[in-house]
């Protein structure tokens, strides 16, 4: 560890007072102070989302849109007022865009099961990328294998960028681009406005994975030209159990239902059912309710720090651990994707001396210090750069650069002990 | 109890015990509509009878609580006779009073007392709505506005069915 | 409201304690004490499951099965104990049968899109009842109308009960019995396990709406005979978005996978993917880690009670509110289903001297009273009992004779003023 | 580290540096299954011949971690040469050594430690396991125990494409 006070001074964010917001970084591992370096696959959760969600179950709780006394006019506001929050934080034109769902997950395979299901078959083409993370490749796998239609793959280069020179032969024939905003390994952040101009110019819409983008930078639906956008709350200081799909409205208001049930009807008979008006005809059954409540403190939180801000404290985080791991390391240390900090999101993907990355995590983690290993869920990827697994670090508002030189100090301990 | 007369004002009452223009017309010549309260299970249908642009005769049909039934029945009342131009006025205003309904997905705009803020708020004069301004009240019960306004949106259907 | 001390004693629950665990029930509504009497929408949360899930929060957050680290491994097992509680809790015979969902209506979309897909198509029948939630009507709708397979509807009575005397002609053929364990309408308890043997006889598999029963009376899974049973975790003083799906093994391995993305793969490949083994099969994208903490502190506080007291108390609820409501509405007040108390579980719809629910909700809530009022999702219900919507009452643990009392109070209030 | 080294014994360091039977067999005559740890994404394939009621040939191929390798290095060292009875042996008291991970779903019977606590935990012989022991540390570490039978699990696969 680093003596205090070489810390680089990061004028963008408040850390320390942010850091006070989450108990559990109060936590010790194994007698060390803990380094949450896992934000990419999900973020902790700061008090006033946990306040937000213990007070709206103590005091306004019920199950909303059915009733009309007032603890449930209450929760209903509270639901409704959550959608909201959701569509003024990415721009939505219009709250009734904003789909509630139980993670990303769910939001492309809605998109998948529906307007998938309805236009594709025999002889259409849906164009993805190699560098997606499964929640985006198999519901298109699985749709392929029942509709017949054809997946393509938009190559990833040497160094983690779309290969899009081929682009427009890719793109021939397809009726949709689904996309990640950012490669959630590589770090990678796609030019999502290009692409889905291109696609639209070939006559295709554009689904965009921003699970990785929205919890870490501003991200404006309509900026981007994408039809359709999905995140998952907990990855962006919000609670588990709810995600969002947002979409055009005349997209989603052509689209067959999702599930069935409560909620998303107008009319049931025996004999059939007529379709609730957007956004429940895709909220079937109770919904994320307390889970809305959360999201929306989480929305609040991240914009009283100012999204431009939490962009750039994390491109300086990159710049710090790009250059603390090369001087450290060399070339023993590969960092996957782009080499500027400026283009990459706030994570970093690297093999480490032939030391498995299990291994990296498992004796990272006694010292603390909390990275992921695997395969990140982009198995196609991983077999792209040929390798099987990766370690990652990931950091988030709460993190410091004193969290980068703590993981680079107990990458310095792993190599020591196997080495041994 | 002043909280509940604001809602339950005793013209709405009036309306709901001894509702006008009940029944069915025979289809066609009329054209008729049907709409559903999703919160409630109320059904309403409307039929209506266009002759020589004017809206010749207008029954509703259906089950609905006091303030769906009330607001059908002072619709139809007033508007049995007018022109369709009138017709498509009132139906203007009176959307436009319970706007926040339309915008029910964003009332912010409503005052500590659950009514709409000086500004920004819907302005329609009382004179021009007549009975109808009794239907104010339920703008502070936000999931009401679905039951006030249910006879109005079934009416644009079934004249949209007459063209 | 009666005076104090003439509450009936209810010997089976110490509901006093109980309530002080629910703050929400402190609450006051223009002035008067809150009496919830909408636990059949959804329930109120006590003390323990905000503390659990807050505490965890706090203390091991992190996103669960693919992290090494302590704090992934405490979250993980968390995640697993609790789906081990479930099984327990309801006498699953192994784990890997309870596949955690967003609600009990994602769990029947779950069967629908799944076993439902491969296995129904012409000429199949899949065997329904008159009083069934939309959650349990509309799914097979969607699919009959994709499949073109027949749905057939057990009829209900004039006293609320399925009609079984032609069940074996309706059973005929079927390879699908879908049945709710307890009517959120009429309070009908159905004898499932008879239910299910005259299915299994007829060489069809029965799923049991359980999301009335299963938060109310004990439930065996086994002893229901059921090959699938489906609940939510907010009706059982759980979070919201969390639902459970138990099935048996063999059905549920021999099932394709529901939605595709991370967890639910053991492989993927750009020309395909293989599927993970149970549960982790119908689990895709980060489930509800915090809310499974939640609904494992609900079964601990309901086992704590006792699932035989929680049924005695509403059982003598039931008994009071028959009573009361009898002797003070006669004729006038009509409640719906089965007269007997302990043919029903613990809840009342009702009719009132032709005043609309709607507005019954509304006056009642000017007392403090919290009662639903609608068609409670189960529209075909409603058409075939002649009306359009109905005021329910309902009652869970933290409910006493009061509450009724107090219920009728508001009723006569309803009643005097809407006949000025 | 006394923790770590519970689990990165020298043993296993030593299979992961020099793992003992890698490389692959053709296919006929050898038989081969291939292994998946979701967790990790480790790939492993195994590479089986038999001949008159032995396991006469195995070979490793594919990546994993020091634990997964380490596993499967040492399972080939000690089974290649064994008849398919002993093979079979040794396959149950290894799952049995690691049956927390069979029922990693209702691994409630560790101790503090983490270890099987001494009811109802497998008793397996020490001796009778040989190298194998070293992976006892494993079972503090519930989430690497996948990694230990990774491929002991795609052994009994490739075997049973033999039959
Ligand atoms: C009998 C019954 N089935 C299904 C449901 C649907 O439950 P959920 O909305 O939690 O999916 C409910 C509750 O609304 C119910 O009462
Ligand atoms: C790029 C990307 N897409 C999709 C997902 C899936 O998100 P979730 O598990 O919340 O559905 C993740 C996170 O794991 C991700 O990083």
């Amino acid at each position: 560890m680093t003596a205090p006070g070489t810390a680089v001074e990061l004028s963008s964010l408040d850390v320390t007072s942010i850091k006070a917001d989450f108990t559990i970084l109060e936590r010790k591992i194994h007698g060390k102070p803990v380094v949450y370096l896992d934000s990419a696959a999900s973020a902790q959760k700061p008090e006033s989302v946990l306040e937000a969600m213990d007070t709206f179950a103590r005091t306004s709780y019920a199950n909303v849109h059915r009733g009309v006394y007032t603890i449930a006019e209450e929760a209903t506001d509270a639901y409704e007022s959550a959608r909201r929050s959701v569509a003024r934080f990415i721009g939505a034109p219009d709250a009734r865009e904003v789909i509630f769902t139980r993670n990303a997950t769910e939001s492309i395979n809605l998109v998948a099961f529906t307007w998938g299901r309805a236009n594709l078959g025999p002889g259409d083409v849906v164009v993805s990328t190699e560098m997606e993370h499964h929640a985006n490749i198999v519901p298109w796998q699985m749709l392929a294998a029942e509709k017949g239609f054809e997946l393509r793959f938009i190559p990833v280069d040497a160094d983690g960028r779309l290969e899009v020179a081929n682009l427009g032969r890719l793109l021939d024939g397809a009726k949709m681009l689904t996309v990640t905003h950012e490669s959630n390994v590589l770090a990678t952040i796609n030019d999502v406005p290009e692409l889905a101009a291109a696609a639209h110019a070939a006559g295709a819409i554009c689904l965009v994975d921003a699970c990785q983008s929205v919890p870490h930078m501003p991200v404006d639906v309509t900026d981007l030209g994408a039809d359709f956008v999905v995140f998952s709350g907990h990855k962006m200081l919000g609670p588990t159990g709810i995600g969002v799909l947002w979409g055009r409205s005349d997209l989603l208001d052509a689209m067959p239902p999702f599930m069935g049930g409560g909620e998303m009807i107008a009319d049931v008979r025996l004999d059939g059912f007529s379709v609730n008006e957007l956004p429940w005809k895709f909220e079937a059954g109770t919904m994320p309710i307390i889970e809305a409540v959360g999201l929306e403190a989480a929305i609040g939180v991240l914009e009283s720090y100012g999204m431009d801000r939490v962009r750039a404290h994390e491109v300086e985080l990159n710049r710090y651990a790009l250059a603390t791991l090369g001087d450290r390391f060399g070339d023993k240390l590969k960092i996957w994707g782009p080499s500027d900090a400026e283009e990459r999101g706030g994570l970093a993907s690297f093999s480490f001396d032939d030391i498995h990355p299990h291994d990296i995590s498992q004796v990272l983690d006694e010292h603390g210090v909390c990275v992921r290993a695997g395969h990140h869920c982009a198995k196609p990827l991983m077999r792209c750069l040929g390798i099987g697994a990766t370690a990652r670090a990931s950091w988030y508002v709460y993190n410091t650069t004193d969290d980068i030189d703590a993981l680079a100090d107990a990458l310095a301990a792993t190599e020591k002990f196997f080495s041994i | 109890m002043s909280r509940l007369e604001d809602l339950y004002k005793e013209v709405i009452l009036d309306h709901y015990r001894n509702p006008r223009c009940r029944g069915e017309l025979p289809v066609p010549p009329a054209t008729m509509a049907e709409g559903f309260n999703p919160l409630c299970g109320d059904e309403i249908t409307v039929y209506v009878e266009v002759e020589d642009d004017r809206l010749a005769r207008i029954r509703i049909a259906g089950r609905g609580c006091s303030i769906s039934s009330s607001s059908a029945s002072m619709m139809a009342e007033t508007l049995e006779g007018c022109s369709l131009a009138e017709v498509g006025e009132r139906i203007a205003m009176f959307n436009t009073l319970m706007s926040v309904h339309e915008a029910s997905l964003d009332h912010d705009g409503l005052d500590a007392d659950g009514l709409p803020a000086d500004d920004g708020a819907p302005m329609v004069d009382d004179d021009a709505l007549g009975d109808l301004v009794a239907l104010r009240g339920v703008l502070r019960y936000p999931r009401r506005i679905k039951c006030a306004t249910l006879g109005w949106t079934t009416l644009t259907k079934a004249l949209a069915e007459a063209n």
